[in-house]
């Protein structure tokens, strides 16, 4: 199970940088959803997993770690804010700038030149 | 927990989630998309209600009292999923999705669509 | 508990609760009581800044236990001589910001004072808090107030450079989250002092993991300190804000340093047995690499703004170096450096702010302009601040720069940080004269009409370039204050300590 | 004592002028002149006891980390140079006030030269070598404003910048010779240091602290390679000429020099380095200066060539020779200095300072005249001249020396053709200016300057006079106190009389004399031989070269800066690889101790799916709309998983906030291009970062394994053991976030309130286009608000509060709490919002949403204020049970309390987030126009 | 809207019923919780009133439950027959779109009209005519157009009409 | 025999996320897949419920019931913005 949860992880983490270091505002928004997912969920390994014992007192015997719990919690709060504001500059920079690139214009592309 | 019961909660659950995956074979395999949008509604209705009793029995009987809690969740569902089916299905004459040859009344489709979009002729 | 007992969280709650103040009605529809009450609550910021500093001075570190949950398990503040030292530099910083707003630049968005608030609310919660996840929060709290400062005024050119900027932090605080929780996962705790005690008890393995996240940290201050290669945001971002936003940055950059001192120098620092100065092998070539790198770009400046922002890294690069030295000369040398880099840049970008706005459509870049309505007296400002930032006599920057490179010791060491620290003060003086002669000397000769400053601003500026001399005139106190610092940072603070000052 | 007060007397006078200004030109020059006149009366106190050998140090702590005291010496050296500053900067001020026009700033010019007076003062005065630097830095700073002083004119402020430029990059390396020098010793006391000399020499850095303390003084005294910012210094006011580049600011090398004599002369490598360095920019200046047809660039060369000459001197391995040194650095001062006054005085009554036209002055200014030839005669050397002297006792040095061995010959030969072309410049100085016809083209009738004008000439050449012909009456006491200094120990016999006999020195200088003559005869032949020569101008090549540098900076920061943030953030996400790597190679394995829980088939269909889910989104990622259906299906299945390792606080939150984010997302979406544009990416960059992305991924997922399976010992014990009782709740996540770590909460709803207020600033004054067709070019639906989602909606909407009231008041001991209530809170509103649209709600809601935020951070904050009445730190909690007749007993807890206030921040800030995005939306879709 | 609305103590109190109950449900009927349902039962009403627009009210509320009741027992039966549908051969299917004629024009009933219809499974309310006078509604398999069309205005629009008397 | 029931009931519901995973992926128009999205959705409350009785914890149930409530939030909104474009307007 660890293993099968590691490799998720890992591959939302790759799919989210790979979708962070590309070039348009909206795209990134996306892999940074995508990333604060992997985030969550490795802060919550933090502490290993454990099935049906939640931290609620009296509910079970034992108890998963309830501390990465609120951890990520807290994350998932200040990742929302932080998502928000980024779609929210997302829209502003398509607004100012005229394009959803991340640096304000559409790079020359060697490859259409050629096209034409 | 008596057999008698242990039973009818099991019954329920796999009778429910038998209902659920035809639901969802039917978005699978059904040939367009209209009728594609009939299979959540099956799930939403009988299939996840048969669970939700399934369980409210079997917390009644755990926790010792009358548990009825899970009916919110079926009274929710009913009330919303007619309304996303009716979203979708404006979505989809909006999309004017292809339909099989043999959907009967095409031309209400369309018309249906115009009532929506009356300048696109 | 007397109040007095709770000043520790001052820095904290005053600028949280006017904040919060400013938004009700009655003062957020009315920007002159706006203006009053951020200014007053300025000043009392500086003055409970300066007591608690006394206060540290005179007992010893200070400990709040919030929530009165005592550490571990509870989080709490540290005020020890460092970390006040670096709320009181907030405290001033914001007050000259302020000030320097209430002129006007106040009025071009919505929120202003409120966010000033808000960010040095962050600022201080990071430089006192004593724990690794709330620092996290705190290094939010900054963060999404700069965000949204850094756009205040609106324009292209902000809203492109805070592109840049709100993505790279955030790839920087989710690189955070992977690197707390792998502390946390190897750990078991939060605290700093009971992280850098829970080392010795770590398995081999275990070790190698901590290792990768405290590394990983590094990564994460570099990119908030602006270290290369995780400088390029800044240049852009520091030059196209707005004046006072920009000047309120220049300590942003240091609470990655000091965060980076914290972290590396101190938890991962000599005590920490296998995991001892795990940062250093990479912080010395990285702190030389930012002085090249930043000099070069000071050289390639083509305004006053991003010469100061490049300026402002190539003062990242020798803090780095004070890190990397790891004595307690080396810290001492590099807190009295911080002291001055944070001033010096945060009033040369108000400067720049003021000359921008009096050259009309040249701004502050380089080329013949109109001249300046007020060119004497910016003038003689401009010269203060060039000066200092050298690291010529007779202000502060000579102080500084001295006192690091007697801090080297070793010959091998000395063969790199004389070099490049001369050099790039060579440099400096290169593109500050040129920046000077081309700012003031020449000029079109077009008839002026440009807005004069408003005194508030000049009352700004002036009080950071007072502080200036007088960290020269009072060099041996202040000196003495940062030796002590730098011996009890570098003490460090084991639990055990913490728990027995919180009593 | 009162040498103490000197250095701080000018640096009191420095504001003195400002203020003066005011006054009339007369009364200025004389305020300005007050304290320079007084410290030199101070030193004139001491002096007695100087001359009879005393030497008087005090020091004053100042900065002791640093080494740097506040700390003066008077020594015959430094009362040498402080009557040269002070005096020479008497005569300069006086000279100034005439020579400056009503249109300079005279409170300004006299500001900048006291202070380059006090800074100089300091140098030599200095009894600390930190304080020393600080003041050699002043004297570059001053400098570089008075050289800039006409800042209009191009050649001013390039000549500043160069000079700046040139002695500060000296002023550097002299503070690392400084700092070095300071390690060896262990103190920057001169006191200590200059007793110091063998271990220095002896000190593994002799060589670099040599070397560093040579830059410093070869910059400041523009010694070759670093001589040519001094002529183009020249475009400063005559007066700063006067006073800077002969008596003062260039001899401060040379200072340097004498100064640390004891400590670094005496080796090898000293005698070399310094001695041919000095001789050929004596053979360097001296050439050049004939042939420039500037009067100030003669001067200007000549000064070169006598720095020359006295850095030869220090040079050579005699001990006789550094008096010699001294003797001329006197002479230099006295006759350079009325030079330049003269050349000012031609130069202001004539309009010109070009030989070439200014001829035959004689006849229009005879006494001027006269002023300048003995000056130029004593420069040339002629006898019963103080410049006689000097050179007299440098020719029978250059004799003495041995510098060369076998070749020890060559300088005085060399020496000899250099004192020629001194002769032969000096004559063309003469000749050329007051004989040699008439002016040619100048705009002004030349005349007699005014009188006080001529004044400082006029003392400065009796000096000359008086020094030559009675030399051990003049000048032989304090000649003999400094080369005590200098020596630092007792003199050798040396004689001052203007008569020797007939010796080698005597006929080297009448073959100079006669060697100059004939060069100037046949200076038609040696101007074209020098006209073969390409003239380069420094200033140009300087220039140049700083502007090569920075094109080249410019090319390599766009290259490092490129503007992209592709490139930006992979640095970031390579860097962060670099740093987390190498740990993880050395680790044997990532599995740890732990038994792994087994794997069942819905965690793998889950797993399927994540992956499924994700990669569809990178996948559709051009795709947006799908791209965020397949992130709400991740987003789904993770808050099933949280649901699953026994977190529903987790999954309750992921939830809700994930609908949140994919309206907002939806809301944006509208705004941008439905398709990424594909073309544009590079296939290579699309390769590089897939690498980094997996091998952090990897990483990230090896480092999650090893967490999982590692057993852990945290401080989570303690939060189970304590939730109930000092807590007062059972739910111990919630717990934990309002009362264990509620600061953490209390900062992070704060991050949510200045997100929702940096929001509503980026929505102000945003423009959009909106369109008026889908990307595929349909034309919008027409039912704005269907019906039957605004009825459904309607209806459910007490349903969705009571629910989030639930949610809310079981969170202290069940799933759920204040930031999950408020968020159902805020979905069911906007879920009004889309059914009803902004109009509708806008007449029905009057709630400001920033004061709600600001009413939750309120309570929030006062909350945590509470306890404070009890005595308690910020956000110490409190619970009560409490019993009610027929109720029962239930619990209070000021907990409640705080996460009211998390309720109404999350709503405030939510709503103001949507409903602001909304509305803009919507009035932006009206001013387009509706179909 | 005018702002000053006239306070009412229960300004929906079938809703106050309901959101009683609900709560009850959700606390498993225990003495503290029905004090404090009651209390939300009061004020959320209260804080919705003004998000509330006039709205027709179930005149017999015996007749609504028996409707209810019967709806429940058409969706367990046809979920069958779909059932059926579904697992055979998608080419003996015959999907149709039908209008059905509509009498009620009150948006609620109008809601639980078409809401119905879709809940049912077999067939689909998509489209509503701009002048509410057609519901176009897509039915999986048709076998009689003019049959369903009656039966669904029989069996669900006179019930409701009768229920909420219009 | 409650226990294989629940064993079942899981599988069958994994089989029927699957389905709709695979329409999710497949499409082939936006409107099938906000379908499959929706039915995703439902399937999710009935494996949460599952886990419940499986665990004999009702500490699921108000997961399930936000499901039910947010599912149909998320899907009229992306029915609205294909309609509409402009979901708050
Ligand atoms: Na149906
Ligand atoms: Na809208």
């Amino acid at each position: 199970m660890e293993l099968v949860y590691a490799i998720c992880v890992g591959f939302m983490s790759t799919c989210g940088i790979f979708l962070m270091l590309r070039g348009h505002t909206f795209t990134l928004v996306i892999g940074l959803t995508l990333l604060s997912y992997a985030v969550n969920l490795f802060l919550f390994a933090s502490g290993g997993l454990t099935i049906g014992a939640p931290a609620v007192l009296s509910s079970s015997e034992n108890h998963a770690d309830p501390l990465p719990q609120a951890l990520v919690l807290t994350a998932i709060v200040i990742g929302f804010a932080m998502t928000a504001f980024a779609v929210i500059l997302a829209m502003r920079g398509r607004a100012d700038l005229g394009s959803d690139h991340v640096d304000g214009i559409e790079p020359f592309d060697p490859l259409a030149e050629d096209k034409s | 927990m008596s057999v008698f019961l242990e039973v009818v909660v099991s019954v329920l659950l796999v009778f429910g989630s038998i209902i659920m995956l035809i639901g969802s074979i039917g978005l699978a395999k059904l040939p367009d998309y209209f009728t594609r949008l009939h299979a959540p509604t099956k799930a939403s209705t009988l299939g996840v209600a048969c669970i939700l009793v399934a369980s409210m029995i079997f917390f009644s009987v755990q926790l010792g009292h009358v548990n009825l809690k899970e009916v919110l969740i079926t009274m929710f569902l009913l009330i919303t999923a007619p309304v996303a089916a009716h979203m979708l299905g404006k979505a989809g004459l909006h999309y004017k999705v292809k339909m099989i040859d043999s959907t009967k009344n095409q031309h209400l489709a369309k018309k249906a669509y115009l009532q929506q979009h009356p300048d696109d002729k | 508990m007397s109040l007095f007992d709770h000043l520790v969280i001052f820095p904290v709650l005053i600028p949280f609760f006017v904040a919060v103040a400013l938004l009700f009605p009655g003062l957020s529809n009315s920007l002159r009581k706006q203006r009053a009450v951020s200014i007053t609550a300025n000043i009392l910021m500086v003055v409970v800044a300066f007591s608690l500093l006394f206060k540290v001075e005179a007992q010893g570190i200070q400990v709040y236990a919030l929530g009165d949950w005592s550490a571990p398990f509870g989080i709490v503040l540290v005020a020890d001589l460092f970390s006040v030292l670096m709320v009181c530099l907030s405290a001033i910083l914001g007050l000259a910001v302020t000030m320097y707003a209430t002129a006007g630049e106040d009025k071009t968005g919505a929120f202003f004072h409120t966010l000033i608030m808000f960010q040095l609310m962050g600022i201080n919660g990071a430089f006192l808090t004593g724990d690794a996840f709330n620092l996290f929060v705190f290094f939010e709290v900054l963060l999404i107030a700069s965000y949204s400062l850094m756009i205040h005024g609106g324009g292209k050119q902000r809203t492109q450079a805070n592109i840049h900027y709100v993505f790279l932090n955030l790839i920087g605080s989710s690189l955070f989250l992977f690197a707390l929780g792998t502390l946390y996962g190897t750990l078991g705790t939060l605290n700093f002092a009971d992280m850098a005690d829970r080392i010795p008890l770590l398995s081999n393995n275990e070790l190698l993991i901590a290792k990768s996240g405290a590394l990983l940290l590094l990564a994460v201050f570099g990119l908030k300190a602006a270290m290369l290669p995780l400088h390029f945001w800044l240049p852009k971002a520091y030059s196209s804000t707005s004046t006072p936003v920009a000047a309120l940055f220049a300590i942003m950059t240091k609470v990655g340093i000091y965060s980076i001192w914290r972290v590396h120098g101190v938890i991962f620092g000599d005590q920490a047995g296998e995991l001892a100065n795990i940062a250093l092998p990479w912080l010395w070539p990285i702190a030389l690499l930012t002085i090249v790198v930043g000099s070069i770009a000071v050289l390639a400046s083509k305004s006053l703004r991003i010469l100061c922002s490049n300026l402002v890294i190539v003062s990242v690069g020798t803090l780095l170096v004070t890190i990397s030295l790891n004595t307690v000369q080396a810290t001492s040398a590099g807190i009295y450096y911080l002291i001055h880099s944070t001033i010096a840049c945060a009033a040369m970008f108000l400067l720049a702010g003021l000359i921008k706005e009096q050259r009309g459509q040249a701004e502050d870049r380089f080329v013949a302009a109109r001249a300046m309505p007020q060119a004497g007296v910016l003038g003689f400002i401009f010269a203060l601040l060039a000066i200092a930032l050298i690291g010529m006599p007779p202000l502060s920057g000579f102080v500084g720069k001295a006192l690091i490179l007697q801090s080297v010791t070793e010959a091998s060491q000395a063969l790199w940080v004389f070099p490049l620290v001369l050099i790039g003060g060579l440099i400096a003086m290169i593109a500050l004269s040129r920046a000077g002669t081309s700012l003031f000397w020449k000029n079109t000769g077009e008839k002026t009409s440009a807005l004069k400053g408003h005194p508030m601003q000049y009352i700004a500026i002036g009080l950071l370039v007072a502080i200036l001399p007088l960290m020269v005139i009072f060099g041996g106190t202040v000196n003495d204050y940062t030796q002590l610092a730098a011996e009890q940072l570098k003490a460090g603070l084991s639990l055990q300590q913490l728990n027995e000052v919180a009593k | 004592m009162h040498y103490f007060w000197v250095p701080f007397l000018p640096m009191l006078g420095i504001i003195v002028p400002l203020f003066a200004n005011k006054l009339n030109r007369s009364a200025c020059t004389l305020a300005t002149a007050l304290l320079p006149a007084l410290a030199l009366c101070f030193i004139f106190l001491d002096l007695p006891a100087v001359l009879a050998g005393e030497s008087f140090s005090k020091s004053i702590e100042w900065i002791p980390q640093l080494g740097l005291a506040l700390s003066f010496r008077l020594d015959g050296l430094a009362a040498l140079f402080s009557i040269l500053i002070l005096g020479i900067g008497l005569l300069v001020i006086l000279y100034a006030r005439y020579y400056l026009s009503e249109k300079d700033h005279m409170g300004r010019f006299y500001c900048y030269l006291i202070m380059f007076m006090a800074a100089m003062l300091g140098i030599v005065m200095s009894n600390n070598m930190l304080q020393l630097w600080f003041y050699w830095e002043l004297t570059s700073i001053s400098s570089f404003l008075l050289i800039g002083f006409w800042s209009h004119n191009s050649d001013a402020r390039k000549g500043a910048r160069m000079a700046l430029t040139i002695t500060g990059a000296g002023g550097l390396a002299l503070l690392a010779g400084i700092i070095l020098l300071g390690q060896v010793v262990g103190s920057y006391e001169l006191d200590v240091v200059l007793n110091s000399g063998e271990l220095v020499k002896q000190s593994p850095y002799y060589i670099a602290i040599l070397s560093l303390f040579l830059i410093g003084a070869f910059t400041k005294s523009a010694q070759f390679p670093f001589h040519f910012w001094l002529p183009h210094a020249m475009a400063a006011p005559t007066p700063v000429s006067a006073y800077l580049h002969s008596a003062t600011m260039v001899k401060a090398g040379i200072f340097l020099l004498a100064r640390f004599y004891p400590v670094l002369a005496g080796t090898e490598t000293w005698f070399v380095v310094v001695s041919l360095t000095g001789l050929f920019t004596m053979l360097l200046g001296a050439y050049t200066a004939l042939f420039k047809h500037d009067l100030k660039g003669l001067l200007a060369y000549s000064t070169i060539s006598h720095l020359g000459l006295i850095v030869l001197l220090l040079g050579l391995n005699t001990e006789l020779a550094a008096i010699a040194a001294i003797f001329h650095i006197m002479n230099h001062a006295v006759f350079k200095a009325s030079l330049f006054m003269a050349a000012g005085i031609i130069d202001h009554e004539s309009g010109s300072r070009d030989m070439r036209k200014i001829n035959g002055l004689w006849k229009y200014m005879p006494i001027t005249a006269t002023l300048a030839m003995v000056a130029s005669a004593s420069m040339a050397g002629v006898p019963l001249l103080n410049g006689f002297l000097s050179k007299e006792m440098f020719f029978a040095e250059t004799l003495e020396q041995s510098i060369l061995g076998s070749m020890s010959w060559l300088i005085p030969v060399l020496a000899t053709i250099a004192a020629a072309f001194s002769v032969a410049y000096s004559l063309r100085f003469i000749h050329d200016v007051f004989f040699n016809g008439e002016p040619k083209g100048l705009t002004k009738t030349p005349h007699e300057p005014p009188r006080y004008m001529r004044v400082p000439v006029e003392i400065l050449v009796t000096i000359c006079l008086l020094v030559g012909i009675f030399p051990n009456y003049t000048i032989g006491p304090l000649l003999q106190s400094t080369s005590l200094a200098v020596l630092n120990h007792t003199l050798p016999e040396y004689s001052l009389a203007i008569w020797h006999g007939l010796n080698l020195p005597l006929l080297m200088s009448g073959v100079a004399i006669m060697g100059g003559v004939a060069i100037y005869l046949n200076r038609k032949h040696l101007f074209k031989f020098a006209g073969m020569f390409p003239d380069i101008d420094a200033k140009l090549v300087f220039e140049d070269c700083i502007q090569a540098c920075v094109t080249w900076a410019q090319k390599i920061t766009m290259i490092l800066e490129n503007g992209s943030l592709q490139r930006y953030a992979f640095c970031l996400c390579f860097f962060a690889l670099l740093l987390i790597a190498p740990p993880l190679f050395e680790l044997d394995t990532t599995r740890g101790s732990l038994p792994g829980t087994p794997l069942n088939a819905a965690v793998l269909v889950a797993a399927i799916l994540i992956i499924a889910g994700s990669l569809a989104t990178i996948i559709w990622s051009h795709y947006r709309l799908i791209a965020l259906l397949m992130l709400s299906l991740v987003g789904l299945v993770v808050s099933i998983t949280f649901a699953y390792f026994s977190a529903p606080d987790l999954a309750l939150t992921q939830l809700s906030v994930e609908i949140v984010t994919v309206i907002l997302l939806l809301l944006a979406l509208y705004f941008f291009p439905q398709q990424t544009p594909t073309s544009k990416s590079r296939p290579s960059h699309f390769v590089r970062d897939l690498t980094v992305a997996s091998f952090i991924g990897c990483i990230i997922g090896s480092i999650c394994f090893a967490l999982m399976t590692h057993p852990l010992d945290s401080i989570s014990a303690f939060f189970l053991a304590n939730a109930k009782t000092g807590g007062g709740g059972t739910n111990v996540v919630n717990v934990i976030l309002v009362d264990f770590r509620g600061f953490d909460t209390f900062g992070e709803i704060t991050v949510l309130g200045i997100a929702a207020l940096g929001i509503h600033k980026l929505i102000a004054r945003m423009r959009l286009s909106v369109r008026t067709k889908d990307y595929a070019g349909r034309l919008w639906a027409k039912d704005k608000y269907p019906v039957l989602l605004s009825v459904v909606s309607q209806s459910l909407l007490p349903l969705f509060l009571l629910i989030s009231a639930y949610i809310f008041m079981r969170g202290h001991n069940l799933p759920g709490g204040g930031f999950i209530a408020g968020l159902i809170t805020s979905i069911a509103l906007i879920q009004q919002y889309l059914a009803h649209g902004v109009d509708w709600m806008a007449k029905r809601v009057s709630v400001s949403y920033h004061y709600m935020i600001a009413i939750g951070l309120t309570i929030a904050g006062l909350t945590g204020l509470g306890s404070w009445i009890f005595d308690r730190p910020f956000l110490t909690s409190w619970f009560e049970y409490v019993s009610l007749p027929w109720i029962g007993k239930f619990e209070l807890a000021s907990a409640l309390v705080f996460d009211i206030g998390v309720y109404f921040t999350v709503i405030g800030a939510t709503l103001l987030i949507l409903a602001s995005l909304g509305k803009l939306t919507t009035t932006e879709r009206l001013t387009v126009g509706e179909r | 809207m005018d702002k000053l609305r006239k306070f009412v103590w229960f300004p929906t109190p079938y809703h106050s019923v309901l959101l009683w109950l609900v709560w009850q449900i959700l606390h498993d009927f225990s003495r503290g919780h029905m004090v404090l349902g009651a209390v939300f039962a009061i004020v959320i009403p209260w804080i919705v009133a003004p998000l509330s627009e006039e709205a027709a009210v179930a005149k017999k509320p015996i007749k609504a439950l028996m409707y209810t009741f019967r709806l429940l027992i058409d969706i367990a039966v046809s979920n069958y027959d779909v059932a059926k549908r579904v697992l055979q051969s998608n080419r003996s299917l015959k999907p149709a779109f039908i209008a059905v004629p509509l009498d009620i024009k009150d948006p609620v009933p109008l809601t639980i009209f078409t809401s119905s219809v879709s809940l049912t499974p077999g067939t689909v309310s998509v489209e509503l005519s701009d002048d509410r006078k057609w519901l176009y509604v897509h039915v999986l398999h048709l076998e009689d157009e003019q049959a369903l069309i009656k039966l669904i205005k029989d069996r669900y629009e006179a019930p409701l009409k009768e229920i909420f008397g219009c | 025999m409650l226990t294989y029931a629940i064993l079942i009931a899981c599988a069958l519901i994994c089989c029927a996320l699957a389905l709709n995973a695979w329409r999710l992926i497949i499409g082939p128009t936006t409107p099938d897949r906000i379908i499959a999205v929706d039915t995703m959705y439902i399937n999710s409350i009935a494996l949460i419920i599952l886990l419940g009785i499986h665990q004999g914890s009702a500490i699921y149930y108000e997961s399930a019931l936000l499901i039910a409530l947010l599912g149909f939030v998320s899907t009229s909104a992306f029915c609205k913005y294909l309609l509409r474009g402009d979901i708050i307007e």
